[in-house]
């Protein structure tokens, strides 16, 4: 057995070794049922050394549970795992790291109270004498942080740490595990460009190393450009199998959700200018932003662009009064004063979390209870409840929203994650909001559900509403988007228009290579 | 005489019943009738309500400098080292109520204490004698040492009589625990003749159990103290509680009082004053009735 | 705990599973009831299970008020004090005779407690959430405090109702029965559904599970934690002015002993119930049904001749913990 | 597009609100110390001092297995009876006379204690854990189960130490002073130091802290949770005979009363050293601060004349909900 931890010398393999290198894993006949729902249908799938294999599908198609069943961390129904010719079970996550599978989990898993560098050793401390080698871990940690383009204090509390940063955390301790087959679930939907990139390189260096890769993404050209072969799950099934060469990002689409996906951004007629519904002027959020004003129409969509802890997520929570903050806000005219949430989403001014699973959702309640939290109001008969309408508005997000769900009686934390999303959306909705803001509208969602996504938004300006979309991938502000606003270090720097709504514009004011007029 | 400055430390447990609750009355009380009676004296009362925080009060005391010291124990054993540093190092001892297994002179200068033996023995010849062919049950107080003292002194009571003493389970001198056992015993045994309940706390328990439970067959109660709604029961003649025997208290007024009278009066105080545990009767009920106690 | 980890790995597969969970306590009971009868025939007698479910009634009603707290998130250690203060003023106020028409008096002195229940759990409220002090040392802290002043306003002793008249009019709340049952029990169930029906069927209900399971959720969504919290505490403040105007009819006097260790046993029969302490779920009938086994395993144990008295603490507490393992077994089925 | 560097977090809030929160607790004792002096002058004298710290060894010594419990997620509200139940099986062995040696008893019956108070945390780390029975009701259960325990050894009664020799041969473990500072006082400080290493720098203590913090993380990383948390129990139960060990020689003797409600207080000085109750956090020197806190408060109250003696609960309560209010304020500067 070869196992292979970072930088511990092992010899890159060469070219011929790894296209004749016997299957590392296979999976035989893999299904699971959770209650009477079969997520997973007679999966058979082959991981080679040396070898990137993508796997794609939408949300939901079961790309997670496959993965959990490969490290060890569910059970199969039916089905067995090979490892070199032979019949293996796991016993547990602990198991399957044993014999060199390790995963990055798409939920980030974490201990919230340690620090950076002991969550990366934990488990496996490293000692001196009989006490642990801090200054060791802690060297070891920064560098492993650095390898994947990130610069993050390994002294630094975890439960401070931004959602990136904790993705590259979580990336560069199981990467310190001797591995021999390493699995990524959406590593790089909460990442920035350039740390998405220092990811690729490092996932081509263990690749080099005759390490067998398995990788899931949304982004599908990040799938073309760093993927050997590439297998698509659509609604538990296995429906193709090809090598990456052979497939181009649109065939991908196609594969995934069985129909072309031609255009993922809807077409937006050229908004006339109407009447301010929101105006924000000198707004500060303690800390995070600075002097932030701007001004949102009738029926426009307005982006906020900007690198990750650029503090776009903080001044939207200042606005909205999720946290302290100063300045003047008027709606419709009129001052208002946000000092609680409830009173914002009163006024009709609604904003959803971009951590929809520590903020958005209560993942051990069913879906009825999460749809109608925040809008509980409106079901309220004379004392109680009325839950014959709640269920009726269930059945009634479900259509309008397709939220894909196996049974209606899940809880939320049972949803794959773009029907989270989608279920966040629904809930929200509920309030019937004149002043919508979605933060990381997409973030982890398959392309067939970000083109719905899309079409939604669009669908809610044309009604007259107002939207605010905070995202770190450029090209869908610039798809669906009236104005983009960039914010720099706590502050707007710039705002593009027009023609000038391109990537180039954007990132130079993003980064302080431009300096553009404030909005 | 006047003249001379002396401090006088007295420590008792916390008010945590009404037992206990007669003791701080009547420790304050004499506090103050002594501080006026004598110009230089200075009395220091502090409750406590285990015995660790007790050994921690006296100790507090010795800080601040006593010459004397009255004392009764919440638990008396796990004190006597406390005491015994303050003996050691000078002071008047006086120790109330309860008897540490070494009670000799080494420990303290001066014993005043209700007879906690004679509290059961009395109650026990009591229900001998009325109703010698009784079937009893007993409610206890906390299992700790004097509660042990006073069913063994009832034992010796009833020794020799056919009194039969159906169960014993513990009320802990409270009223609700007492009305919750009560009623079970009601439940358990059909007839009761007598019940001994030791504490004036638990009696009010008691006595709502069996007048809820409309039973007859009960002829009487006993219970203890001197509390001033059970001697009001008695001078009034109630039925069902004929009598009770006396545990004044007041017996640490005495001590007090006693202690003072060492520093001056020039008389040699120190032995043991052992106070009777007395019955009271509706006739000789009024002479124990002190209707601003708050116990 | 945070958001870092939010894999429900271990979560319910399905809703049968919680089915159980529900069903649990009451399975314990009946057991308990079987094994009672073998202890000793009388204690299936309707006259005993009678007593001891009035007995219980305190706790139940007390639980009730702790459910809500404790599904909220929070925790509340002061119930056992707030009691005795809540009982103490009661009968001061009727004690100091400023009303002369009895029955008016009487009404009076219960709006009376049930303004201090709620007052002492605004109090327990504020200084949990404004405050932010952990509940546990909040309600340590006021548990001191409640008790303290009970005790100062006996002076050590008891508080005794001294009229007689209002006490005769008094004691059906306690010793009265309608249609052959007691009062107390009648109380309870009363109680019971009002309760059940705010949790499970209103809006604020519906917040404090909200609130107990995900604060952050529930802040976003527009919920002000706080105010949720303080009123759940509230809640519980009403529930234990319930229990004192039960409790003062039957002996008619209170002491700094009164309703000792009481704060324990409510959080006992709380998760007997099947309500975790971690917040988000609450099971009212759970909680009464714990409750009642609490209760039962005490009478049981006096009924049954063959436990040493010196014994019965420690198999009270055995017998505690069986019921949870008996619980915990018949919810991984 | 991937020249952009990612920008530096500018988080606000850094380590310094940590230390804050860390040092918040030796303030707030400070602030007593003044307070005592102002009450009265002699509060402050070495031999007072030495006296009050000397006392608060019990509950420090406690506490400081408490933090191991509560750090990792755990809770143990039986550690007031087993203090009680370890002593007396302690004192009933010395009493037996087995061993004529004094010295050689003497040393005999100190590992005795020490093995029971590992066994007794044992027994209560595996019913939470194997038995998965929430910490608060799993050890409320075994609380039920030492007391009533210890009454039946002690038959309601008392348990004393009876041979003399013994009782002088081990009296300077309590009493006995090294260079002028008394051996509670040592005990403390060593115990602490211990607890700090294996907490702060070991693989163990590194693995309670990840535990309390997440579960399923820790589970993840391969480290068995059941184990961890085991373990932290055991730690608990060898506090707690730390603490019988310095107990016996004081008091010699313990009854059914020894103990009571010891672990409200120990889990106070925990949370008033700064760990949070929800685990994840533990402060081990803030314990032992905390438990000179409670100490002293009680001291300040029995040295300072003014205080009706009904009214000391109430103080207590009162001081305990400021300490923690000061706490707070200060954090959030
Ligand atoms: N514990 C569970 N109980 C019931 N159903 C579950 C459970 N876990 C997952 N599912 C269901 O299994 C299906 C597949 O989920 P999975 O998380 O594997 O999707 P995915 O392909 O990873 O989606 P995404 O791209 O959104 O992450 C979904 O319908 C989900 O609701
Ligand atoms: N819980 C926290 N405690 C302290 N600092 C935090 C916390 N969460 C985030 N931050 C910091 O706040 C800053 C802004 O946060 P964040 O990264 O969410 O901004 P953003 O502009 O919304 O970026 P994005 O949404 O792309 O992640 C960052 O420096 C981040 O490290
Ligand atoms: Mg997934
Ligand atoms: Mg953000």
């Amino acid at each position: 057995m070869r196992l292979c931890a970072r930088d511990s010398g092992c010899p890159a393999m060469t070219a011929a070794e790894v296209s004749s290198s016997a299957p590392l894993m296979e999976a035989m006949g893999l299904s699971k049922t959770f209650g009477i729902v079969e997520v997973l249908k007679d999966i058979n799938l082959t991981v080679r050394a040396g070898e990137v294999h993508a796997i794609i599908g939408e949300n939901g198609a079961g790309k997670s549970t496959l993965m959990k069943i490969l490290a060890g961390n569910l059970a199969p129904s039916r089905g067995e795992i090979r490892m070199d010719g032979e019949a293996v079970s796991f016993s547990g996550p602990v198991d399957a790291e044993r014999r060199g599978i390790v995963l990055v989990h798409q939920e980030i898993l974490l201990a919230p109270d340690l620090t950076v560098a002991q969550n990366i050793y934990l488990g496996r401390e490293l000692k001196k004498g009989i006490g642990v080698d801090d200054r060791a871990m802690n060297e070891g940690a920064a560098k492993a942080i650095r390898d994947l383009g990130g610069d993050i204090d390994p002294n630094a509390i975890v439960s401070r740490l931004s959602i990136a940063q904790r993705q590259i955390v979580q990336i560069a301790r199981v990467l310190l595990v001797p591995h021999r087959i390493v699995i990524f679930d959406e590593p790089t939907a909460s990442l920035t460009p350039h740390e998405t990139e220092a990811l690729l390189k490092v996932i081509r260096d263990i690749r080099a190393k005759g390490v067998g890769v398995l990788y899931i993404s949304h982004r599908l050209p990040e799938v073309k450009e760093i993927a050997d072969r590439v297998t698509v799950l659509r609604d538990g099934r296995l429906v193709a199998s090809h090598a990456a060469s052979e497939l181009e990002p649109a065939d991908m689409a196609r594969l995934m959700v069985g129909r072309d996906v031609a255009k993922l951004y809807p077409d937006r007629h050229a908004a006339e200018v109407r009447e301010t519904v929101l105006e924000v002027e000198h707004l500060n959020v303690p800390g995070y932003a600075q002097d932030a004003s701007f001004r949102l129409r009738k029926g426009e969509i307005l982006g906020f662009a900007g690198l990750v802890g650029a503090g776009r997520t903080e001044l939207m929570e200042g606005l909205v009064g999720l946290r302290p903050s100063r300045g003047t806000v008027r709606l419709n005219g009129q001052p208002v004063d946000f000092r609680q949430v409830h009173t914002s989403l009163k006024a009709g001014v609604a904003y959803l979390s971009e951590d929809r699973k520590g903020k958005g959702l209560l993942l051990t309640k069913d879906l009825r209870v999460n749809l109608t939290l925040a809008s509980l109001g409106k079901f309220v008969g004379a004392l109680q409840i009325d839950r014959k309408r709640e269920s009726e508005a269930l059945d009634q997000a479900i259509r309008d929203f397709d939220i894909r769900t196996g049974a209606r009686d899940i809880l939320a934390g049972q949803l794959s994650g773009g029907n989270q999303q989608k279920l966040l959306i629904a809930k929200m909705m509920m309030l019937d909001p004149q002043v919508v803001i979605i933060d990381e509208p997409t973030r982890g969602i398959d392309i067939g559900n970000k083109e719905q996504i899309y079409k939604f938004i669009a669908r809610l300006a044309d009604e007259g509403r107002s939207i605010i979309v905070v995202s770190s991938e450029m090209p869908e502000l610039i798809g669906i988007c009236d104005r983009i606003l960039v914010m720099r270090s706590g502050r707007i720097v710039g705002e593009v228009t027009g023609e000038h709504m391109n990537e180039n514009e954007i990132v130079q004011l993003a980064t302080g290579v431009k300096t553009g007029e404030a909005a | 005489q006047e003249e001379k400055k002396v401090t006088i430390g007295v420590s008792i447990p916390a008010a945590d019943h009404g037992w206990t609750a007669g003791v701080v009355f009547h420790a304050e009380r004499v506090a103050k009738l002594l501080m006026e009676e004598h110009k230089g004296l200075n009395v220091i009362v502090k409750t406590s309500p285990d015995p660790a925080s007790q050994a921690n009060a006296v100790q507090d005391l010795a800080v601040q400098g006593i010459d004397g010291l009255v004392i009764l124990p919440t638990d008396p054993d796990p004190l006597v080292n406390a005491i015994q540093q303050v003996k050691d190092s000078g002071a008047f001892v006086a120790l109330v109520d309860r008897a540490p297994s070494n009670n000799d002179n080494s420990v303290r200068d001066l014993y005043v204490a209700g007879n906690n033996p004679a509290l059961g023995q009395v109650a026990g010849e009591y229900i001998a004698k009325t109703t010698p062919n009784a079937e009893v049950v007993v409610i206890r107080g906390l299992p700790i040492p004097i509660d042990q003292q006073r069913q063994d002194g009832f034992d010796k009571g009833i020794a020799g009589s056919s009194v039969k003493v159906l169960e014993r389970q513990y009320g802990n001198w409270n009223r609700d625990d007492a009305f919750r056992v009560m009623q079970d015993y009601l439940t358990k045994y059909p007839k009761i003749d007598v019940v001994w309940c030791q504490d004036d706390d638990m009696a009010v328990g008691v006595l709502e159990a069996i007048e809820q439970a409309k039973r007859t067959d009960i002829q009487y109660i006993v219970a203890g103290a001197g509390s001033k709604d059970m001697v009001k029961r008695v001078m009034d003649g109630d039925k069902m509680v004929p009598v009770d025997v006396l545990y004044p208290p007041s017996m640490v007024a005495t001590a007090m009082q006693l202690t003072a009278a060492h520093f001056y009066d020039q008389v040699p105080v120190s032995g043991e004053y052992i106070l009777d545990a007395t019955l009271v009767t509706k006739d000789n009920a009024e002479q124990f009735y002190f209707p601003d106690s708050p116990f | 705990m945070s958001s870092v980890a939010t894999e429900t790995t271990k979560a319910p597969k399905t809703s049968k599973d919680w089915d159980m969970a529900a069903v649990a306590p009451f399975i314990a009971l009946a057991l308990l009831l079987v094994l009672g009868y073998f202890a000793n025939p009388n204690f299936i007698s309707v006259a005993n299970l009678m007593n001891v479910i009035t007995r219980s009634a305190f706790i139940a009603i007390i639980a009730l008020g702790a459910t809500y707290v404790i599904s909220s998130g929070g925790l509340d250690l002061s119930v056992g004090s707030m009691v005795a203060f809540v009982a103490s003023l009661m009968i001061l106020f009727m004690n100091s005779g400023t009303i002369a028409d009895p029955m008016f008096m009487l009404i009076t002195a219960m709006l009376l407690a049930i303004a201090l229940g709620a007052a002492c759990g605004l109090f327990n409220g504020l200084i949990t959430t404004i405050g932010r002090i952990e509940p546990f040392i909040a309600t340590l802290g006021t548990m001191g405090i409640y008790r303290g002043l009970t005790t100062w306003l006996s002076q050590g002793g008891a508080i005794t109702l001294r009229d007689r008249e209002l006490q005769a009019l008094y004691r059906p709340v306690y010793f009265g029965s309608i249609a052959g049952i007691p009062v107390p029990i009648i109380i309870i169930f009363v109680t019971a559904a009002i309760a059940a029906f705010v949790l499970y069927r209103t809006r604020y209900g519906r917040h404090v599970i909200a609130v107990g399971s995900n604060e952050d959720v529930a802040r976003y969504s527009g919920i002000s934690v706080n105010r949720v919290r303080t009123i759940a505490y509230v809640v519980q403040g009403l529930c234990v002015a319930v229990a004192v105007l039960l409790y003062v009819p039957r002996l008619g006097s209170t002491s700094a002993t009164t309703g000792i260790l009481w704060e324990l046993q409510a959080i006992t029969a709380v998760v007997v119930g099947g309500t975790a302490l971690r917040g988000g779920v609450g099971r009212i009938w759970g909680t009464v049904c714990g409750a009642f086994i609490l209760e039962i395993v005490g009478n049981i144990m006096l009924l049954s001749n063959f436990i040493s008295e010196y014994l019965i603490g420690a198999i009270q507490g055995a017998i505690i913990i069986i019921a949870m393992l008996v619980q915990r077994s018949l919810m991984r089925k």
